[in-house]
């Protein structure tokens, strides 16, 4: 396909692809991968913040674990939380925007406002709020990044439902009596589907920042979890003595997401027609 | 012909890189613009036609390559300027442009006025931006709006594009086309987007204006209609070639090259047995050699894949590049 | 082209869009199709003229169904085909069918040629997957296309093979009445002329009838039996294609015919007086609404609107002053003989 | 024009009750037991009582949903658990000092982020091009939280140059209050100490805060202007002769700066969002250390309170923008 070949030439695309890749093998290999893999629950006293060394790379917390151990384990989390917070979203989201978008009426009216106010107070604050309400704990914070993060994808449907609503093809195939459904899943969704697909890309880096920022402030993984936010957060303390603690599960947060966007940039362009010329 | 030639484009070659090769957009045009003329260019899509105009304007795509030819304008070769001289002596100033499509050419955020007098203003040159000047400007704007018939040009030069409709834009960029007394307007298919009726006065004050300010016309159209209601001479392009030039009413009752004679033939007011041009135009990309119209003509010889005709003078003024008439005598 | 009427249109008129928003600049709706009545005759092609904004198109929407008249009524072969829901219109109209201007647009970008020309079979139910893969065969044979295209997918072919693809997607349906809009616009010289000769073709072929939507007036000339000529919703002359021609009798009709730019040489640019563009749709003027552009103008055409008139056998004209102009010397760019 | 910002307001009041809606729906409904919720963990049974009867919690919910409109319309929002305040007060007091760090970040982001963008679209593919296009992901690919500790660390513990924590240093008495924005006030009042002062402890916030905000702008001010560079419009103005950095500093800046300026409204909220962890790192003492602190005591009147005005600041900006938008593109304005 012409837009295979397209991606392949993009560079910084590919880095992001090599990079999401890699956190997945990461993330499902990481009990194997870990030097400690039981450094998940373990605590070693008596080699409590340990700086750098041969025996642990990254040094070793303020429980004696082992760094490295840690944020290799630290990958399952981030990723699986994004998986399902991304995942339910498009669920509720996809299927609000593609009917507010292809109907007219006092239904779609109600699904787009009740969007706005979502989108209204920016997604973490409510998230936070919503996760406090809900009780601080992982299957919480998953839940509360989840109902606050469709409106993106419905807001993103509903314009591009629009779009394609009028188009030419859709009133041709109106010609040809064909019915909502068949438009709306046949036709509708998947000329949809590329910035919905861009969209889950780059949400896949933003949830799993605001997991972080979740984990950080106590509303999400909770100890000994080995969740990067959280890691960070049990880290502060000890700053600025032991700044790997700190250091290098930021580090991971921000490769990982990095790749998220670069592969959801990458994307972008390719299935961007208004960039694909240049002059 | 002349020799009081304004713009004279002499065996340009252009080809763009392109993501799947080297495209030889134009291959070897030829081109004559007498002065006080209205000079039609026409062709089918992919012709390069718009390469042309682009070539003439500087303006070309980053990836496009000059291989070779001149455009020369009153003798000097534009080719040869830098970007730096063609803004400003030469773009705006000398040749002068009005665009396709009335509906996208104008800038929505800025006034009319703002528009046209910053063109004005930059080319007067430093030194020449005072108040007097300004008003000078202003004026002559005013004036200019006035002959291509806007109403009420004072207000007009306050309003936002929007506020006009098609055809009056297209009478304010024909305004702006002349605001710096040009030697060339080069107009591309500007009258594609309007109805009959509002082309037709549009065409009309093309052709007044054209005479009130001694100015020389390139018009770019695909429409055989347009030039037989506008242009003095007409020049034929098919594939990047320039295959036929000559008077109007000469190209368009006695075609001399094979392709013009089949398009004329498809014109619905030519003909009855609507049959078409069979095969279709090579991409650029892989263009035949020789003569680009080979593989589609009915006259086609051995030689005609060998090497592009030269052109040949077959009446006063009307050359054609077609082997059909290289006789021993009227070989150029 | 038989007398035989297949599809006759009284009194239609289609309102479009209309809106009143809260502290928004209240929209009233336009009045696109503002009272038409026309017969097609079997087997005929019916050109309908004019330009942008005219409510051509709109009117060619309603006849298909996919708009909603606003009033008046549609009989296809004598049965009332208006004043249903969408969905049933389409179904008591699927005798007729649309080709749309824009052929690469009609087609899902993401849908081969091949799987889009089945789901008009496949939405109107039509036999088995083996009975329709004939079908289309068939079709695509018809329409000068290789069975092999199927597979392809519509960024990949030229206007001309869309045309065609577009062309067998209706046709496969085995309609009577076929609405063609601007059927050769975006196309050159030399592929317009083949897509006419091909849908001159398929009419006799499949013994089909054609409305003909155009604003060129030179393919109009050369396809159409009759031409109906439209101004701001309404029809203002319609008449046999070489009377309408020689004989152009509605003052708007000669400025169109004078304005059109035909292939003929020694035109005299400045013969006819053209002033003024079309008024907007939603400031139609009282009476007349070409009033404000005619040369012929009375006081008359200010206060009562004309009406269709029969002038002579299957000639109307709706012009208050068609007899006084009758008499006034036409002059415009005829075709070379 | 006056149309077009009147429909704006009546357009923004939906959204405004639907928060409403949406704070009271998170309140009442989601936890269990909503005045054990409200009271906060340590309250006695008596408090408990005092709590249901004042919201009415045993009243149908119609009835509790008009008395909480009461409460915001006459800014009754409850006392604070973690000041013993009512929280009406805390949060004016404190929304000067986020509105100072929010502004300040934003500036920071736009002023660094549209020259930039406009750069890496002039050298559209060039090495520059691409180098801006790997901040401009990174820049959002960090944890703001990490980044404000990193900075910490660098600036503030390793190399002392600038304070960890506060908005201004013990030493120093605040500058008499005006507008509540430090900055503007010292000026004022030529307090230039203070002033020194309150940038040193503005700095570090500041660039956390503006980083995902300068990467945005970056990004959506390169494709606003190649988005522009590509219209007809433009080819035309090339064509009459304008020189290019006219053409791209006044006229496609322009009309690139459309897109630009809808991201700012949207990066509002998502600055809104930051100052929440930022805040609490730095110790700023604005609404987002305020709203961390109450996540942490259960204090969620102050939650609720700081989610309503988020939503309300939130929607103001946006109501802004979509002036200005009106004022740059005067089609905006004539739709309405």
């Amino acid at each position: 396909m012409l837009v295979l070949r397209k991606f392949a030439r993009d560079t910084s695309g590919m880095v992001g692809l090599v990079i999401v890749l890699l956190t997945a093998v990461v993330a499902a290999l990481a009990p194997r991968l870990a030097p400690h893999p039981l450094d998940a629950y373990e605590s070693h006293p008596a080699e409590r913040l340990q700086e750098p060394s041969r025996p642990h790379p990254l040094g070793t917390d303020n429980l004696g674990r082992d760094v490295l151990s840690r944020v290799i384990l630290g990958a399952r989390a981030a990723l699986t939380i994004a998986v399902l917070v991304v995942a339910g979203a498009m669920l509720i989201g996809v299927p609000l925007g593609l009917v507010a978008g292809y109907h007219r009426g006092w239904v779609p009216e109600i699904i787009m406002r009740v969007t706005d106010v979502f989108l209204a107070v920016p997604q973490l604050i409510l998230a936070l709020a919503l996760a406090q309400l809900l009780g601080p704990s992982l299957k919480n914070a998953m839940l509360a990044l989840t109902l606050t993060y469709w409106p993106f994808f419905t807001r993103i449907v509903f314009a591009e439902t629009r779009r394609i609503r009028v188009s030419v093809f859709v009133e041709a195939l109106e010609g040809l009596n064909a019915g909502a459904r068949r438009v709306m899943f046949l036709h509708i969704l998947p000329n949809a589907a590329p910035p919905i697909i861009v969209r889950a890309t780059i949400g896949m880096g933003f949830t799993i920042l605001s997991a972080a920022v979740l984990g950080f402030l106590g509303m999400g993984a909770t100890p000994p979890d080995p969740e990067w936010g959280l890691a960070i957060s049990e880290s502060r303390q000890y700053l600025p003595e032991a700044w790997w603690f700190a250091t290098f599960p930021g580090i991971a947060i921000f490769l990982v997401v990095f790749g998220f966007n670069l592969l959801g940039d990458g994307l972008r362009d390719v299935v961007d027609p208004r960039l694909r010329r240049s002059r | 012909m002349s020799g009081d030639l304004v713009l004279a484009v002499g065996g340009l070659g252009i080809s763009i890189a392109t993501d799947d090769g080297v495209a030889r957009v134009l291959d070897h045009v030829d081109l004559r613009i007498p002065r006080g003329r209205i000079v039609g260019v026409v062709g089918e899509s992919g012709c390069g036609k718009s390469t042309l105009v682009r070539a003439i304007l500087g303006i070309l795509p980053r990836a496009a390559q000059v291989e070779r030819g001149t455009i020369l304008l009153g003798g000097e070769d534009l080719l040869h300027l830098s970007q730096r001289e063609l803004t400003r002596r030469i773009r705006g100033k000398e040749i002068s442009f009005i665009p396709q499509d009335p509906y996208l050419a104008l800038n929505p955020v800025f006034s009319v006025g703002t528009q046209l007098l910053e063109i004005m203003r930059w080319h007067a040159g430093a030194g020449d931006n005072g108040d007097a000047s300004r008003q000078g400007h202003r004026a002559r704007l005013v004036e200019l709006l006035r002959a291509v018939q806007i109403p009420d040009p004072e207000v007009a030069l306050e309003r936002y594009p929007h506020q006009f409709s098609g055809g009056q834009r297209q009478r304010v960029l024909i305004a702006g086309a002349l605001a710096c007394r040009p030697r060339l307007v080069i107009a591309d298919e500007p009258t594609s987007a309007l109805d009959v009726t509002t082309q037709l006065q549009i065409l009309r004050l093309l052709r007044d204006l054209t005479n009130r300010f001694g100015v020389s016309m390139l018009f770019v159209t695909h429409d055989f209609g347009v030039v037989a209601q506008l242009c003095d001479e007409v020049m034929v392009m098919y594939a990047g070639q320039s295959v036929e030039a000559g008077r109007t009413a000469e190209i368009l009752d006695r075609p001399r090259h094979p392709y013009t004679q089949m398009l004329i033939a498809c014109h619905p007011d030519r003909t009855h047995d609507l049959t078409g041009i069979p095969g279709t135009v090579a991409s650029p990309l892989a263009a035949p050699s020789g003569c680009r119209f080979h593989p589609r003509c009915p006259s086609a010889r051995a030689v005609c894949s060998a090497a592009r005709p030269s052109a040949v003078v077959e009446a006063a003024g009307h050359e054609v590049s077609c082997v059909l008439y290289h006789g021993p005598v009227s070989h150029v | 082209m038989s007398e035989r009427v297949i599809l006759a249109v009284e009194g239609l008129e289609t309102l479009l869009g209309g809106e009143r928003r809260l502290l928004g600049r209240e929209r009233p709706p336009v009045r696109a199709v503002a009272g038409v009545s026309l017969a097609l005759r079997e087997n005929e092609i019916l050109g309908i003229v004019g330009e942008s904004g005219c409510g051509k198109s709109t009117l060619g929407r309603t006849i298909l169904g996919i708009q909603r008249e606003t009033t008046g009524t549609i009989r296809l072969d004598g049965r009332t085909v208006s004043g249903l829901g969408p969905r049933a219109a389409r179904r008591a109209r699927r005798d007729i069918q649309y080709l749309h201007q824009d052929a690469a647009a009609a087609l899902d970008p993401w849908w081969s040629i091949g799987r889009s020309i089945e789901e008009a079979l496949v939405i109107s139910g039509v036999g088995s997957r083996a009975e329709r893969k004939a079908r289309i065969d068939r079709m695509l044979a018809a329409v000068g296309l290789e069975p092999a295209l199927k597979r392809r997918y519509p960024h990949e072919l030229s206007g001309g093979q869309l045309r065609r693809v577009t062309l067998a997607r209706v046709l496969v349906l085995a309609p009577r009445i076929v609405i063609l809009d601007e059927p050769t616009s975006g196309l050159d010289l030399s592929v317009q002329a083949t897509v006419l000769g091909l849908i001159r073709e398929l009419l006799a072929e499949f013994r089909l009838t054609y409305l003909f939507i155009s604003h060129d007036l030179s393919v109009v000339e050369e396809m159409c039996d009759r031409v109906a000529i439209m101004y701001l919703g309404r029809i203002v002359e319609l008449a046999d294609t070489r009377q309408l021609f020689e004989a152009p009798a509605h003052p708007y009709t000669r400025m169109l015919l004078a304005s059109a730019p035909r292939l003929a040489t020694g035109q005299d640019l400045g013969a006819i007086p053209i002033h003024g563009e079309p008024p907007s749709p939603t400031a139609v003027p009282s009476g007349c609404a070409f009033r404000t552009r005619c040369p012929h103008e009375i006081a008359l055409c200010a206060d009562a609107l004309p009406t269709l008139e029969p002038v002579v056998h299957g000639r109307e004209v709706a012009c208050h002053r068609w007899r006084d102009l009758a008499a006034a010397p036409v002059t415009s760019a005829r075709r070379a003989p | 024009m006056l149309r077009f910002v009147l429909r704006r307001i009546l357009l923004v009041l939906p959204v405004l009750f639907g928060l409403l809606v949406l704070t009271f729906v998170l309140v009442r409904i989601v936890p269990n037991d909503p005045s054990a919720a409200l009271a906060g963990q340590n309250a006695t049974p008596q408090q408990i009582v005092e709590i249901r009867a004042k919201y009415g919690f045993d009243r149908p919910l119609i009835v509790q949903f008009g008395i909480y409109l009461r409460q915001v319309v006459q800014a009754d929002l409850g006392t604070s658990i973690q000041s013993g305040r009512p929280v009406a007060r805390d949060i004016l007091q404190r929304l000067p000092a986020t509105l100072e760090l929010t502004f300040a970040a934003l500036l920071l982001g736009a002023g660094l982020g549209v020259p930039l963008g406009v750069l890496a679209a002039v050298r559209h593919n060039t090495w520059l091009d691409h180098g801006l296009r790997f901040f401009t992901v990174g820049g959002v690919a960090i944890a703001s939280f990490w980044f404000a500790i990193m900075l910490q660390l660098l600036f503030s513990m390793q190399l002392d140059l600038l304070p960890l924590r506060g908005r201004l240093g013990t030493a120093m008495t605040a500058p008499t209050q005006l507008t509540g924005l430090f900055l503007l006030d010292s000026l004022l009042t030529a307090r230039f100490d203070a002033f020194r002062d309150a940038l040193r402890h503005l700095a570090l916030p500041a660039v956390t805060l503006s980083l995902g905000a300068m990467a945005t702008i970056t990004r959506f001010t390169r494709s606003g202007v190649l988005e522009t560079l590509q219209k007809e419009y433009v080819l035309y103005e090339i064509a009459a002769g304008y020189p290019r950095w006219l053409l791209i500093a006044v006229y496609v800046l322009r009309n690139s700066l459309v897109a630009t300026i809808t991201q700012v409204g949207l990066l509002f909220g998502a600055l809104l969002a930051g100052a929440v962890v930022v805040e609490s790192i730095y110790d700023w003492p604005g609404i987002g250390s305020y709203a961390v602190t109450a996540i942490f005591t259960s204090d969620y009147k102050a939650i609720l309170a700081v989610t309503l005005l988020v939503g309300i600041v939130y929607s103001i900006v946006n109501i802004l923008v979509d002036l200005i938008h009106g004022l740059i593109d005067p089609r905006v304005a004539a739709e309405f």
